[in-house]
């Protein structure tokens, strides 16, 4: 029994676009693999926004990377579990067939617009240049259809910017840039790595707006991924929550903000500051531990209030209360 | 001049491309040097230099061809001589028709009378100071030119010959050139130079009016190798027929095993002498100069540079010259005396020497070995190595404890001593030329002997001068190197080659190539 | 970009003086004077003070410096004390070797260089890695001289596939082409390893970019990712590395010239210092330090074509 | 990332399997420290007297006496290069340690004050560049001839300008920094800022610079000793053992050979060090 296969949050649904199922994704220290995402599994269905939310090292830009089949060779491996991509399983599959999938079927924003362009290539063309690889257009066409594309996220004088290099642009920009880039090809899937997080607060609504104004009119199953639990509120359908690997808690954003269950993520919506502002900003206490320091069983047990002895031994997600869509992985708020 | 150039590169080009290779017989020759030193036949002194000056001019006599011997010298551009019954007159009878390279006209006694007053003058001619002894040089007539001597010398027809100042330069050309006939020389001889490109090659055409008749070869293209390995190996590669050869054993040995190769081992030899500094300490004791002299093993240094290219030392002298004589006893090798006389002369501790020594690998090897001899005995040769420059320099104004020095002269017993061992030519003075050991002590029998009329009394002259030269050890003989030359087999100088006076073969009209 | 360069070449005006007079002063503190060379070592003291008289050199240096100067300024490199050939026609006669060694075995280093480092960088610590790294190292262990020789006897001797004698027959520009391969490989061997380190340190530091993550999520092959998108932003230090190198080339080319018997500028450099031909060696440091500071304004224009972010104002 | 004892038991690899994973550093250091112990060792070690000539042993190819050979004198390759390591090695540290302290020196108070000062200092390394090299060596041999102190001369005032470019350049970078500001707002001297506060973060780049200068360095002897700046004879150096080998190189190629390969000894030890350091001090590189 997997989560995706018990996800049926949409009744009329289609099939999903991407379905990540016990995927455990490992990262060596030394000589040792160690255990970065343990057995996570979900599933992003077209039109559908799935926010992966958690501190920086929790293992959910590892599993973006997984999904895309690009972690950094010889540090980073997928060990165990499938990733199916519109239909394609990309683990099974060979390097050539990841690389047609890419860019292609499979669109990704970084976090960093700043350092994800190439500085020594104009922009039109590193825009153009997936539809050149997969859709085999002549150079000319390609740029053509680059134009547009910076058209639709907004890019002003977009005809006249293709031969501009990113040092030109701004930040935000550079994002739209970007975007636009990670579009060309129409992709099922689309993965946004902190698309915002470097970016003014101004330019963050923009581009989120952008983002989900997009998807929406094409279609895509996105998988956003972020520690901003404000963006994840106005942005996505479902919320899963990392820590250490795991998948701690999963739920429709209706669900998850108002009965958010795992210690975890208690604590994470408490240290988000809020407009209203009168209560005060609670830091998580602690650290997350090191990869090598992780403990066996419950990972955030370190760090925990609820903490108790079962806690040695990793929870399993079940359900909070009787919403089969909200799961949550803590022995202590476990259904009785 | 930079017409010249171009025009003589495009006469390259077009002889390169027009002509097919098998047209013309190209001789080419590979020489141990960066560039020429002199092409101008009264200024060339260097090794590279000698032998094209001989491919390019003609003396009133020559040296055969092959030989470096006074004793075989033949007619050239004069036909016949006589001399007075004093031996102060000379009379030469000149060849008829000669004609200088180029277009510049007849050889005469006009030319004649110019060249060896050139070649007098110190101004144009570095080799003046042997006809110091010259009064008057004059034409009688064009074909006739007179000589007329202060005083008896030991050789007349030796710096009339076609050897260093001896060599007839053309007048008007010489006159017309001015400056620039250093590198355009104009002489009568079997070749004419028509190239020279820098640290590169100079290209000499056959002088089809020779008056010997036309040389069989068209070409001679003569190339600067200085590193000897890639000199070898063109050799070898056959891109050069002839190749001035190593002064040793091995590179003897390694291309006599090679096919088609003839390796050719001549006189005249170079002595390498070590000068004893009499003037600065500790070597202005004449025990510790003594005590080099019994160090030195010369039979070692002949086996480390190998017995098929050098010879053990005879005298002060190199081997084979007029008036060279073995019979004035060197020192023996005796360690155990060296270091007795070293004890006498209040060092029983060893005693050490500061020399100036140029940085040129072949000197700075035969230091190697002779440094390493002395240190036996308690002599320690402490090296300061400069470039060859500021050696030669630094030398001359006094400054080595003592000096190893390797030279060929003219083969009369007169120049070496005159140049060595004469106190006129000490170092620091106006008329110093090479005695580096301010060495005097013969000075009375040299000048002597330069003007004795009877040849015997100046043969004995010159044994007493060596005699007392080696006993006051003004320097020690160490060893003889001969000239090394190698040709492939399909190069035929046209005579025996067992001497060469200009230190290379000479290419006259009667070499060929097939 | 004319401005630039005419800008540039002003600049450089202070820095030519400054290397003609240390050069005038150097040759002239230097012992020993060109008479040796000129007269042989047979001619009289006499004599050679009569040479020194005649060719200025017993004037007071202050009397030389000045007429030097003036004479450089009239654009006039004087003529040689040995030959006294126009120092000029010397310098063309070998300027176009000079110019064609070092280009070609800049060509040899780079085109050597990269794609060793290249390949160093993707094989990190693989065994292409280590190749590599002691194959480009090995090429500048062995001094020019001795590698020269290797090269010859086995390429020119034994295989006869080029001549040793590099200038032989310079006038057929086949032949001058097959006669550059050799020295241009033994010059160029020289840089290898200086331009596998840098194109390695760069293609790691480039591979570990945001941009090539970004290229790869196009879906992009890992060739074409590596050098259109690694590899272009490694160019800047490599012409950085290149231009060096045209500098260090001109200087270092003498062995290789020496060893495969080719003419050039540094040759030429060797003998007037040899032959204490001040004037011949003068007019060589100028040429020589000239074409320096032209390398530097080069790899200063290149910088504007590899990287967009430079302007060359 | 802080590795402790991992808790897999890694595989038993290959001393080179390991070495090359993660140990260039230690090997680079192996060869340099094995290199160093064997010059140090050398009059316990050289099987002969370096400088003892024999006259019937001229060039004789390696064999079970002479592992290496002997030269042109007779004497044994072996023990040349193992004393020959003695002053190759002294020449190449103390050469770069002066280009090092010299350079970084300047290059610091030029890159701190700019101005004038800053002018002159590129003019004058400008000026340095432009004489290649071999033609300084000349030069210099010609004026002061060839000694162990000109040696070091030589090769030094190549890398001085280099030292002045990196530290002026890093220096210039360091001074737009907050923490210097810092230090001018607290009073400090410019010499205590610039030697105690700028040396100390421009460090890690020196060091490794230095490394692979040293590996130049030690290559450029041979260089020079074919021009004649070299140490007087009998005094071996692998530039020099090189040098005269030349000279007999298509009768005894193994006299060049043999120091061309401890010089490519060291400059692999060298390099291998050199990258090692620069990986440790990088962050982006893995472990």
């Amino acid at each position: 029994m997997t989560a995706a296969l018990r996800d049926d949050f949409i009744p009329d649904a289609e099939p999903p676009a991407l379905v990540v199922d016990e995927l455990t994704t490992q990262i060596r220290v030394g000589r040792t693999w160690y255990d970065a995402v343990r057995g996570i599994s979900f599933a992003v269905r077209p039109r559908e926004t799935l926010a992966l939310v958690g501190e920086s090292g929790c293992g959910k830009s590892l599993t973006a990377l997984s999904v895309m089949g690009l972690l950094p060779a010889g540090v980073g491996r997928v060990s165990g579990g499938r990733i199916v991509v519109d239909g394609v399983d990309m683990t099974a599959a060979d390097e050539p067939t990841r690389e047609s999938m890419r860019g292609d079927r499979i669109g990704m924003i970084f976090q960093e617009p700043m350092t994800s362009l190439n500085p020594v290539l104009p922009i039109g063309f590193q825009v153009a240049e997936s539809l050149i690889q997969h859709r085999g257009l002549s150079k000319k066409a390609a740029l053509n259809r680059a134009r547009e594309l910076l058209e639709l996220v907004r890019v002003p004088a977009a005809a006249s910017r293709l031969d501009a290099y990113p040092h030109q642009f701004s930040g935000g920009m550079r994002q739209r840039v970007m975007i636009a880039l990670a579009l060309a090809c129409d992709p099922k899937v689309l993965i946004a790595d902190e698309p915002t997080t470097a970016l003014d607060v101004t330019i963050q609504a923009q581009v989120l707006a952008l983002m989900a104004d997009v998807q929406k009119r094409e279609g895509l199953a996105l998988l956003l991924i972020t520690h901003n639990l404000g963006v994840v509120a106005s942005v996505a359908d479902r919320v899963m929550v990392m820590y250490g690997g795991d998948v701690v808690e999963s739920g429709p954003v209706r669900a998850f903000f108002a009965r958010p269950s795992h210690p975890y993520s208690e604590a994470l919506l408490a240290a988000m500051p809020r407009i209203d502002g009168d209560t005060p900003l609670q830091p998580i206490a602690g650290q997350v531990p090191t990869l090598t320091q992780m403990p066996t069983g419950c990972r955030f047990a370190t760090r925990c209030a609820l903490r108790h002895d079962r806690c040695a031994e990793l929870p399993p997600l079940t359900p909070v209360g009787d919403d089969p869509n909200h799961l949550v992985r803590c022995w202590a708020r476990m259904s009785p | 001049m930079k017409r010249h150039i171009i025009a003589a590169t495009a006469a390259a080009f077009l002889m390169g491309v027009a002509l097919p290779a098998s047209a013309e017989s190209v001789l080419t020759v590979g020489m141990a040097a960066a560039d020429i030193g002199q092409l101008d036949p009264h200024r060339a002194t260097t090794t590279q230099d000698k032998p094209v000056v001989s491919w390019m001019f003609n003396g009133l006599v020559r040296f055969k061809p092959g030989s470096s011997s006074l004793e075989e010298l033949e007619p050239d551009l004069a036909e016949s001589w006589d001399k007075s019954a004093d031996g102060l007159t000379w009379t030469f009878k000149l060849r008829k028709g000669v004609k200088f390279h180029g277009d510049w006209g007849e050889m005469t006694a006009d030319d004649v009378v110019y060249s060896l007053k050139r070649a007098a003058d110190s101004k144009t001619s570095s080799f003046a100071s042997d006809y110091a002894a010259v009064a008057a040089i004059e034409a009688v007539d064009p074909s006739t030119v007179k000589i007329v001597l202060k005083q008896p010398i030991p050789a007349l027809l030796g710096i009339v010959a076609n050897y260093h100042g001896g060599n007839i330069v053309s007048k008007k050309a010489a006159e017309a050139i001015g400056p620039d006939f250093k590198t355009k020389p104009v002489g009568t001889g079997p070749f004419a130079l028509v190239e020279y490109k820098s640290n590169e090659s100079l290209t000499f055409v056959a002088n089809k009016a020779y008056f010997r008749g036309a040389p069989k070869i068209d070409k001679i293209v003569y190339r600067f190798i200085p590193a000897d390995a890639s000199r070898d190996l063109a050799f070898t590669s056959g891109e050069l027929d002839v190749v001035y050869g190593r002064q040793d054993q091995r590179w003897v040995e390694r291309f006599k095993k090679e096919p088609n190769v003839v390796v050719e081992v001549v006189q005249p030899s170079e002595l390498s002498l070590f000068h004893l500094n009499r003037a600065m300490k500790p070597l202005d004791d004449l025990r510790v100069r003594q005590a080099i002299a019994y160090a030195v093993d010369s039979k070692q240094m002949v086996a480390f540079k190998g017995a098929a290219t050098a010879l053990p030392p005879v005298s002060v002298i190199p081997t084979g010259y007029l008036g060279t004589d073995e019979k004035a006893k060197l020192y023996p090798f005796d360690p155990a005396k060296a270091k007795a006389l070293l004890a006498e002369a209040g060092y029983p501790n060893g005693v050490a020497i500061k020399v100036l020594q140029t940085s040129l690998p072949t000197m700075l090897n035969s230091m190697q070995i002779l440094q390493a001899q002395l240190k036996t005995v308690g002599i320690d040769l402490q090296m300061e190595v400069v470039d060859h420059q500021s050696w030669h320099a630094q030398i001359r104004k006094d400054l080595s404890g003592a000096n190893y020095y390797s030279a060929a002269r003219f083969p009369v017993a007169d120049v070496y001593l005159k140049q060595f061992f004469h106190s006129s030519a000490t170092v620091l003075k106006p008329t110093a030329v090479t005695n580096f050991s301010h060495c005097d002590v013969a000075d009375k029998e040299i000048d002597e002997a330069s003007v004795a009329v009877d040849p015997v009394k100046q043969k004995e002259l010159w044994y007493i001068a060596q005699k007392k030269i080696i006993e006051d050890v003004c320097a020690v003989p160490l060893f003889e190197q001969l000239q090394v030359w190698a040709r492939h087999t399909n190069v035929d100088y046209g005579y025996q080659f067992k001497g060469a006076i200009h230190l290379g073969p000479v290419i006259t009209e009667a070499t060929t190539k097939k | 970009m004319l401005r630039f360069v005419i800008k540039r070449l002003i600049l450089a005006i202070p820095t030519l003086w400054a290397v003609l007079t240390t050069v005038f002063v150097l040759v002239r503190v230097v012992p020993g004077d060109p008479t040796i060379a000129i007269l042989g070592d047979q001619a009289s003291e006499g004599a050679r003070a009569e040479l020194r008289d005649k060719l200025g050199l017993s004037k007071p240096i202050l009397a030389q410096y000045v007429d030097f100067m003036s004479q450089i300024l009239t654009g006039d490199l004087g003529r040689s004390l040995s030959t006294n050939r126009p120092i000029a026609d010397d310098v063309l006669a070998v300027l176009p070797y000079t110019i064609e060694l070092t280009l070609a075995a800049l060509v040899v280093g780079t085109v050597l260089g990269v794609p060793l480092g290249v390949l160093a960088a993707k094989n990190r610590n693989g065994f292409a890695d280590w190749f590599a790294r002691i194959f480009s190292l090995a090429g500048v262990s062995f001094p020019a001289f001795v590698s020269g020789i290797l090269l010859l006897l086995v390429f020119a001797v034994e295989l006869r596939w080029f001549p040793v004698i590099s200038s032989a027959n310079a006038a057929d520009p086949v032949e001058r082409l097959r006669a550059l391969v050799l020295p241009a490989l033994n010059l160029g061997l020289l840089m290898v390893a200086y331009v596998t380190r840098v194109t390695r340190s760069g293609m790691l530091k480039a591979l570990s970019e945001d941009y090539v993550r970004t290229a790869r999520a196009k879906g992009l092959p890992y060739r074409t990712v590596v050098w259109r998108h690694a590899f272009r932003n490694v160019l800047v230090p490599i012409v950085t590395v290149v231009g060096l190198y045209l500098g260090v080339l001109i200087g270092n080319a003498v062995l290789t010239e020496i060893v495969f018997n080719r003419p050039g500028i540094g040759k030429l450099i060797v003998t007037a210092l040899n032959q204490r031909d001040y004037s011949l060696l003068q007019g060589l440091m100028v040429v020589s330090a000239f074409a320096i500071v032209l390398a530097n304004i080069l790899t200063d224009l290149t910088y504007g074509l590899v990287d967009p972010r430079v302007k060359t104002q | 990332m802080s590795a402790p004892a991992p808790t897999a038991a890694a595989p038993r690899s290959s001393a080179f399997g390991r070495a090359t994973r993660s140990g260039g550093l230690a090997l680079g250091v192996l060869i340099v420290v094995a290199s160093i112990a064997a010059a140090v060792a050398a009059p316990w070690i050289a099987p002969f007297d370096p400088n003892a000539q024999d006259v019937l042993l001229v060039l004789s190819p390696p064999d079970t006496v002479h592992p290496l050979g002997t030269d042109a004198f007779g004497r044994d390759v072996l023990s040349r290069i193992l004393w020959g390591a003695r002053i190759s090695l002294y020449v190449g540290f103390v050469a770069t340690l002066a280009g090092v302290v010299i350079g970084t020196v300047i290059g610091v108070v030029s890159g701190y004050y700019g101005g004038l000062v800053d002018r002159l200092v590129v003019a004058a390394t400008d000026v340095l560049l432009s004489f290649p090299q071999l033609i300084m060596g000349l030069l210099l041999v010609a004026v002061l001839g060839a000694s162990l102190t000109n040696l070091i001369i030589a090769i030094a005032v190549t890398a001085v300008p280099a030292f002045i470019r990196m530290a002026r350049g890093s220096t210039m970078a360091m001074r737009e920094r907050d923490f210097v500001d810092a230090c001018r707002a607290l009073g400090y001297s410019d010499m205590r800022i610039m030697f105690l506060h700028v040396l100390p973060n421009i460090l890690d780049e020196l060091v490794v610079m230095a490394s692979l200068w040293l590996a130049t360095a030690i290559r450029t002897e041979s260089t020079l000793a074919f021009i004649g700046l070299s140490v007087p004879p009998p005094t071996s150096t692998w530039g020099g053992i090189v040098r005269e080998g030349f000279d007999n190189l298509l009768d005894a190629p193994w006299m060049s050979i043999f120091p061309s390969l401890a010089i490519l000894a060291v400059m692999i030890g060298l390099n291998l060090i050199g990258d090692g350091l620069r990986d440790a001090t990088d962050p982006r590189s893995p472990q």
